[in-house]
């Protein structure tokens, strides 16, 4: 097991690279040489030549050979691509173009309110799905089931947005149960989740009901279920016991894999409801090509996820014997 | 002199600034704080974030309104008196100008202080006295090409030695180097007091330059101590202080207690006295404790928010017109009933879809360019995407401004589909066969401009002209302006001084592209009008000067001039002291709330 | 030897159906799959008229007031112009359609091709391409839209200027054939040990015919199911795009509807928001329910 | 030995629905009108193709059919081996009228089952000592540590080697036969009354086939215990058990000793079945089919007559037509039939048939 660990955690760099290429090529080769508009409306061309330097256009995209000639053979790395590789595994993110704030601060600082807000969200969508496709799959086949399958499609067919304001306007407005907007740290901020929580379950619990209900049938169908039955073991153990551990192992795979996504926020909900995270300061960044703010949320995310993948594999190993880490 | 070049175009800017600017510094409402506790609140909303607090970096209205509550400059708006009139602020008293009109001297005032923060390490945190250096060194921090400010224009070529020491900046190479205490020639501090600024060449507007946030006074001791992030920690000498910022959430400001003293005016125009502007006459400013103001970018929850008495102040949302304002252009009864009031106020805007002179299809052919403005139904435009919260524009001045003429001569400015159609055979005749397809550079790809886009596009219909329109980001339709690639673009200009300069600099052959001329207008005798007009002192004949001006430009029509703005605001009755004003920024200060009224109303 | 089978050898004289025939027959017994076969295909139907100028073609025409509420003639009111809404909702089947339709297309033609060049073949191949699509999959999808969508936009490809919707018909193809290309490539690893696959070596046919003539018809009811369930992401994802300013232009879509009717529904005009939403959730629906059954009827594993 | 069946399946129907064509749910009988009785120490072979309802059959007995889909129609499953807590043994109950707790104290317990898959059978999460020793913990009480020993001593009456080690082990680490005799271990842990044994030697080479087989039969032997044997392999059947019961299309056909279905099969079905059989050292160009096979014996006895065998197996009106049932058509051999007109006074007979092989009988 120890040796699987370490041998996927060398894959990681791989993955990582691989992102950074990614990002490289988007943000810095496609877009281009964006001083100018860094530079703003009435910038003078030396402006703009001084963006360029301090953003690194001036440099060769990816072997600085003339450095190298003249200030010796390490500065071939002195281009573009090796300081987008510094900078992301540095974690210097720099400035954000229009709010001059430092990008690993606005990072920083949105983790908090995002994953107050997402991390409720998913979690109660997790737990109420996996309580409802178990008792689900205890009916499986009866009326009750089909509606439920139902309702599930009905509610993922339902665009957020709409959703949203709906809710906004009739539950906090009309019926005024819950604030409008707002954001406030810690516990005193609570109230402010509840109905931006509250629409995110709603709205992410159709697909996963439908996801989870597929693995618990694929579960309450296999025979080692007629074997606990047939031993004598009572439902609720059955299911507890014998089906739940084993439809972990699906259900690992996707908890894990989500919770990198968890940092992304909520790009429609934050901005609704007034929650300063991180998706919120997506949406504003996609809005104002702040490509700095982009390429880093890309790349921690995308570190997340690959170290989520690795956690994942281990989880697997710890629940599933016959996974074999070698 | 030059003004902000406002956004993307027209509605934007609308709903921008009805929501921003408005927002920021006017919107605020009171709310008595917690228990029997006298701190009074005012609670405000802005429709987009803060970007940062450093002067020298703030180049939007919200930043703006925002950060006057903490920093202030040498000369500020009075705030009852109309025509708009600038008095001392940090300065003692107006300026002395010298006959040449090229020096200015400069008298501060003696009691102010900077906020007390932990930057001020030699007086234990304690703020230290104001000295004409120090607007020294603010300004040079701006000419420092290393901080790659945004507010440079303001200074370019317009003061001794200035452009010299930014070229001496831009061959140091960390800004950490850059001399500071290098002199420049048309800046000297004579004593702590007195400040003596030389121009180059006359500039009777640099008064008004003064007032303007970017040049207001900031302490060399916080920037230094703070370095980068002195855009999160300002530290000035204003009325208020921040205490709490989360971006993209809430800003909130508490009293400056070291604030120099200053009064509410006695003195305003008609109607000040009657409508209780005057009650709180001579009592020591701020009047308010406290400032809160939360960031609703979207309208739905910041229409919700006010109307539940959350926030003192408020933009109408273009499409929460219909609830709030009856077609009278009164306010509904439901809310009238709430204690809401219905501010009307005239903005000194003009908005435009500009044409780019240097391309020959629009350029030489002026019969094609009337007939594009003949096309446009102003009136339908400023029904359909303003709620008529507006008047159709003829011209370049808006109204306030020195020169504007309500009854301009432009035949061409108005809506004739028939001559519009004979025009476009004539510009047929000249272009030599049909006219191909015209492209319209929108520099937003929201629902309002995709509506805008086809709204042009079916009128252009109309009269056999093919419009496409470019969808695209603000800084990408900046960059296709800028580099004279855009055919035809959403433009507008909002005056933040009141003079006409303002505007007319925008039709200078000089400023061309990349400058703030972007339709690339060029004509000489503008050129030398507008050379005329910019040194000479207001008087009669410069309003003539302007006029003519303005005459040669709209007989070029560089441009489909479409509608000035007027601003709709709500606010509950229990705001005191709230009166419009366009120019002025860091007006909490003279706010004040009647806490009673508002428990009564809200019970909160 | 001893064992005898008492399962019986009857002559099996029926004629071999096939498969898909077989599970077209399993299908056909649902009937609620079957009435949202039909609505898709109308969906279908409505967006191949109205890209061929058949239907909705007088989109643009004024029919009323500006935001006059529904009625008999205009069954979802007008928009801010006066258009009806019910014709722009028609209208907008041809963009949602199209983007999911061409981005689906696209996905395919990308996942299905390496997913089983990368399981046929293994070794370094494979590697490179497992390689490709960790990294692709750990970069949120969002983002990379976006990205692509930005990086792709106002580019020429072959001598056709992409505008924003083409774009984002690109964008979402070129993300979304990760998840497609390892459910084939790991399909593939199975299949290739089967028989079949060990016979046709056998006699000789070259790689490239057992791939695709033999390995992949046997996963193609994997891509089918794929397909519809991707399709209602698609749709949907417009949605999203357009919020963010990505969608189409200058012509209605479902997305720019949505996102035009942000902006009047605290004013009370729903109309155009609910037109929209009917819209989308009507096909979402019909084709969640579709692909549910596909799979069933086709997915020998998930059957009872 | 007892006279009394210790289990007896009296006219049991167990449907299922199946949309038709036209996509209207329908309910198909699985099994219909089963009748079948087992003794104890007795060996009874349920035979029959795939579909033929023996699983239903067997599995009904735990009530271990999902329901729904499934449902129980009419019948009784008359259990005499005694309930813990509610009846002495020698009692007959209704098993198909208990609720899920009581069936609970059943299963495991006096009736064990042992399923066809031993692959999938085990959950591949848990050791094979928890599943075992949770079964003995659910219906015994004693320790964890006895119920280890039990499980060891399960494991060892197996014939598995080193038992202790081996309660550590996942189910993937172990082979098919090794799987399979687990599940054995786990059925017998605590000692069942009635041992239902679905296809136990399928899914297993020939040698550890004969081993299993052997061992059930020991095992038998030791404890007086009744096996209910499910499977289509003819060649265990004639080796190995007592009576045999021929199904069809959710019906039993015929009911005999072994010997007697061997030597006399009387329906046309099992003829074709047994016909089928390929003989060692006689050639043939080709295997005779059921059908081929399927004729009515010249001397099927007077007063009733049998239906031809059909290969449809939803014929309408059942298979056999409506009227047909179980008679005692000779001397202990009951075949599915209808009387003649002359022999209307004749009754459907339950089967029951206490026969024992000699080696049995002998202990």
């Amino acid at each position: 097991m120890f040796s699987y660990i370490v041998r996927r955690l060398l894959y990681t760099p791989l993955v990582v690279i691989g992102v950074l290429i990614v990002t490289f090529m988007l943000f810095r080769v496609v877009q281009g040489d964006v001083s100018a508009e860094y530079a703003g409306k009435n910038a003078s061309a030396e402006t703009i030549a001084e963006y360029r330097k301090e953003l690194g256009f001036d440099k060769p995209l990816f072997i600085n050979s003339e450095a190298a000639s003249e200030r010796g053979v390490l500065a071939v790395f002195d281009s573009q691509f090796f300081h987008h590789f510094k900078n992301a595994v540095t974690l210097d993110f720099g400035r954000a173009r229009v709010s001059k704030q430092k990008v690993s601060s606005l990072l920083a600082e949105g983790a908090v309110p995002s994953l107050t807000l997402t991390v409720p969200m998913f979690l109660g969508t997790l737990i109420t799905a996996v309580t409802i496709s178990l008792f689900i799959a205890l009916v499986r086949g009866s009326t009750l089931d089909t509606s439920v399958v139902v309702a599930c499609v009905c509610g993922m067919s339902l665009p957020f947005l709409a959703l949203i304001m709906f809710g906004q306007y009739f539950f906090a407005y009309k019926l005024e149960w819950f604030p409008v907007f707002g954001y406030e740290p810690g516990f005193a901020g609570a109230k402010y989740f509840v109905l931006p929580v509250l629409m995110g379950v709603f709205a992410g619990l159709g697909g996963d009901v439908r996801f989870y209900r597929t693995v618990m049938l694929d579960e309450i169908n296999a025979d080692y279920i007629r074997t606990a039955k047939a031993k004598g073991q009572n439902t609720p153990r059955i299911l507890y016991r014998h089906l739940l551990k084993n439809a972990m192992i699906p259900i690992i795979s996707k908890v894990v894999l989500a919770i990198p996504f968890l940092f992304l926020g909520s790009l429609l909900t934050e901005r609704f409801f007034g929650i300063p995270g991180l998706g919120y300061l997506m949406v504003e960044a996609i809005g104002q090509r702040d490509f700095q703010i982009i390429n880093a949320m890309t790349f921690v995310i995308s570190v997340l996820f690959v170290l989520g993948n690795l956690a994942t594999d281990v989880c697997y190993a710890l629940v599933d014997p016959r996974v074999t880490l070698n | 002199m030059r003004s902000r070049l406002m956004f993307a175009w027209p509605i934007a800017v609308l709903m921008l600034v009805s929501g921003s600017m408005l927002g920021c510094s006017e919107e605020s409402g009171g709310q008595n704080g917690s228990g029997g506790d006298a701190t009074l609140t005012t609670r405000g909303a802005l429709s987009s974030k803060v970007r940062g607090m450093d002067p020298m970096d703030i180049g939007d209205t919200t930043s703006s309104s925002v950060a006057s509550n903490i920093f202030d400059c040498l000369y500020q708006y009075h705030y009852l008196k109309r025509p708009y009139e600038l008095i001392p602020s940090v300065a003692e008293s107006m300026p002395t100008v010298s006959e040449d009109g090229l020096t200015y001297t400069i008298t501060l005032r003696d009691d102010v202080y900077f906020q007390d923060d932990e930057c001020f390490t030699e007086t234990e945190g304690k703020g230290r006295k104001v000295v004409a250096n120090d607007f020294i060194y603010s300004w040079k921090r701006i000419a420092n090409l290393k901080n790659v400010s945004k507010n440079w224009w303001i200074f370019d070529g317009r003061i001794k030695g200035f452009n010299e020491f930014r070229k001496y900046t831009e061959g140091v190479t960390d800004k950490k180097d850059v001399d500071y205490d290098r002199p420049v020639e048309g800046l000297v501090a004579v004593d702590d007091r007195t400040l003596q600024i030389t121009l180059t060449k006359p500039w009777p507007q640099v008064v008004y330059m003064m007032s303007h946030l970017p040049t207001a006074v900031v302490p060399r001791e916080a920037v230094e101590h703070y370095g980068d992030e002195f855009i999160n920690h300002p530290v000035g000498t204003g009325p208020y202080m921040l205490t709490d910022w989360r971006r993209g959430s809430k800003i909130v400001f508490e009293r400056n207690p070291n604030y120099r003293e200053e009064f509410y005016p006695s003195e305003g125009s008609e109607g000040d006295k009657e409508a209780g502007r005057l009650d709180d006459a001579g009592k020591r400013l701020p009047l308010i404790d406290r400032v809160e103001l939360l960031i609703i970018e979207e309208d739905q929850p910041r229409w919700l928010k006010f109307v539940q008495g959350d926030l003192d102040i408020g933009g109408i949302p273009k499409d929460n017109f219909d609830t709030a304002v009856t077609p009278s252009r009164g306010l509904t009864g439901d809310l009238r009933e709430k204690g809401i009031v219905l501010e009307i106020y005239e903005d000194p805007a003009t908005f435009w879809y500009g044409f780019n002179m240097e391309e020959p299809l629009l350029g030489n052919n002026l019969p094609l360019r009337q007939a594009l403005n003949l096309a446009i139904d102003r009136d339908e435009y400023l029904k359909l995407f303003l709620n008529d919260r507006g008047m159709p524009a003829r011209g370049v001045l808006p109204p306030m401004l020195a020169g504007y003429d309500p009854d301009v001569d432009s035949p061409f400015t108005v809506y004739d589909p028939e001559l519009a159609r004979k025009k476009v055979k004539e510009a047929e005749a000249i272009h030599g066969g049909p006219i191909p397809p015209i492209v319209l550079t929108m520099g937003s790809t929201d629902s309002v401009a995709r509506q805008t886009g086809q709204w042009f596009t079916r009128a252009y219909q109309q009269v056999g002209i093919t419009l496409e329109v470019d969808y695209m980001d603000w800084p990408s339709a900046q960059e296709k302006v800028k580099t004279k690639s855009a055919q035809m673009y959403a433009m507008g200009w909002v005056a933040d001084i009141p003079d006409a300069e303002n505007f007319m600099q925008l039709f200078y052959g000089p400023n061309a592209s990349p400058g703030t001329n972007n339709m690339n207008y060029q004509n000489d005798e503008a050129d030398a009008l507008y050379e005329k007009l910019s040194v000479m002192e207001e008087s009669p004949e410069r309003v003539e000067v302007i006029r003519q001006m303005q005459k040669k430009v709209i007989d070029d029509l560089p441009c489909v001039f479409t509608l000035h703005r007027k601003a709709y605001l709500l606010r509950y009755d229990w705001l005191r002291n709230y009166k419009p004003h366009v120019f002025g920024y860091g007006l909490a200060k003279y706010r004040n709330i009647d806490a009673e009224l508002r428990q009564q109303r809200v019970g909160r | 030897m001893t064992a005898i089978s008492a399962e019986p050898v009857v002559s099996t004289a029926s004629a071999g159906r096939s498969l898909w025939y077989d599970a077209w027959l399993r299908f056909r017994r649902k009937k609620l799959a079957m009435v949202m076969l039909v609505i898709v295909v109308l969906y279908v139907i409505v967006g191949i008229g109205v890209a061929s100028g058949w239907l909705a073609a007088d989109w643009q025409d004024s029919v009323g007031e500006s935001y006059a509420p529904p009625s008999w003639d205009t069954p979802f009111g007008t928009d801010i112009f006066g258009q009806s809404v019910f014709r722009k909702m028609i209208y907008g089947t041809k963009i949602s359609l199209s983007v999911a339709f061409f981005a689906s297309l696209l996905s395919i033609g990308i996942g299905v091709p390496l997913g089983a060049i990368a399981g046929y073949f293994r070794g370094y191949i494979d590697e490179i391409i497992v390689w490709l699509y960790s990294t692709l999959s750990s970069i949120p999808g969002l983002l990379l839209i976006l990205a692509f969508a930005y990086a792709l936009k106002g580019a020429t490809l072959f001598g056709y200027k992409l505008d924003g919707i083409t774009a984002v018909y690109l964008a979402l193809g070129l993300t979304s054939w990760v998840g497609l290309c390892r459910l084939i490539r790991g399909e593939v690893i199975k299949h290739k040990n089967r028989d079949y696959v060990t016979a046709a070596n056998a006699y000789g046919a070259s790689k490239a015919r057992i791939i695709f003539r033999h390995v992949i018809p046997n996963v193609t009811h994997l891509i089918l199911i794929d397909f519809s369930l991707r399709f209602v992401a698609f749709i949907h994802a417009e949605v999203i795009l357009s919020f963010l300013g990505l969608g189409a232009k200058g012509e209605p879509s479902w997305g720019v509807m949505i996102d035009d009717a942000r902006l009047e529904l605290s004013r009370g005009y729903w109309w155009q928001m609910a037109a929209a939403t009917l819209a989308i959730f009507g096909i979402s629906l019909a084709l969640n329910i579709v692909g549910d059954a596909l799979r069933d009827a086709l997915d020998p594993k998930i059957r009872e | 030995m007892s006279d009394t069946p210790i289990i007896e399946i009296e006219d049991l129907a167990v449907s299922f629905p199946v949309p038709d064509a036209a996509g209207r749910g329908r309910r198909f009988n699985a099994v219909q009108g089963v009748n079948l009785s087992v003794y104890p120490a007795q060996t009874l072979a349920v035979v029959g193709e795939s579909g033929s309802g023996k699983s239903v059959s067997a599995m009904s007995v735990l009530q271990l059919i999902p329901t729904p889909p499934g449902k129980y129609e009419s019948g009784k499953i008359v259990w005499r081996g005694g309930v813990p807590g509610h009846t002495q043994e020698g009692t007959g109950v209704d098993l198909l009228t208990f609720d899920d707790k009581r069936m609970r104290a059943v299963r495991g317990n006096q009736i064990a089952m042992i399923f066809q898959e031993p692959m999938t059978s085990l959950n591949p999460v848990y050791t094979i000592g928890d599943q075992i020793t949770e079964a003995v913990l659910l219906h015994q009480q004693v320790t964890r540590a006895e119920a280890n020993q039990i499980a060891i001593a399960a494991l060892s009456d197996v014939g598995i080697a080193a038992p202790a080690s081996r309660l550590k082990e996942y189910p993937h680490q172990l082979s098919g036969g090794m799987r399979q005799r687990v599940m054995i271990a786990m059925a017998l842990a605590c000692q069942p009354t009635l041992l239902l044994a679905d296809e136990p030697t399928t899914a297993l080479d020939v040698t550890i086939q004969a081993q299993i087989l052997e061992l059930l039969r020991k095992l038998q032997n030791e404890k007086q215990m009744a096996v209910l044997l499910i499977t289509h392999d003819l060649g265990v059947v004639a080796e190995n058990v007592d009576t045999v019961a021929v199904m069809y299309a959710g019906r039993v056909l015929e009911y005999a000793s072994v010997f007697d279905v061997f030597q006399n099969p009387m329906h046309p079905y099992t003829r074709g079945l047994l016909k089928s059989m390929p003989v060692l050292g006689r050639e043939v160009d080709r295997l005779p089919t059921v059908m081929d096979g399927a004729t009515i014996p010249e001397d099927f006895p007077a007063g009733f007559t049998v239906h031809p065998h059909t290969v449809d197996r939803n014929p309408p009106g059942g298979y056999g037509g409506p009227n047909s049932h179980l008679y005692e058509v000779a001397p202990n051999h009951w075949v599915l039939c209808e009387p003649t007109a002359e022999n209307k006074d004749a009754k459907p007979a339950h089967p029951r048939l206490a026969f024992r092989r000699d080696a049995v009988a002998a202990v």
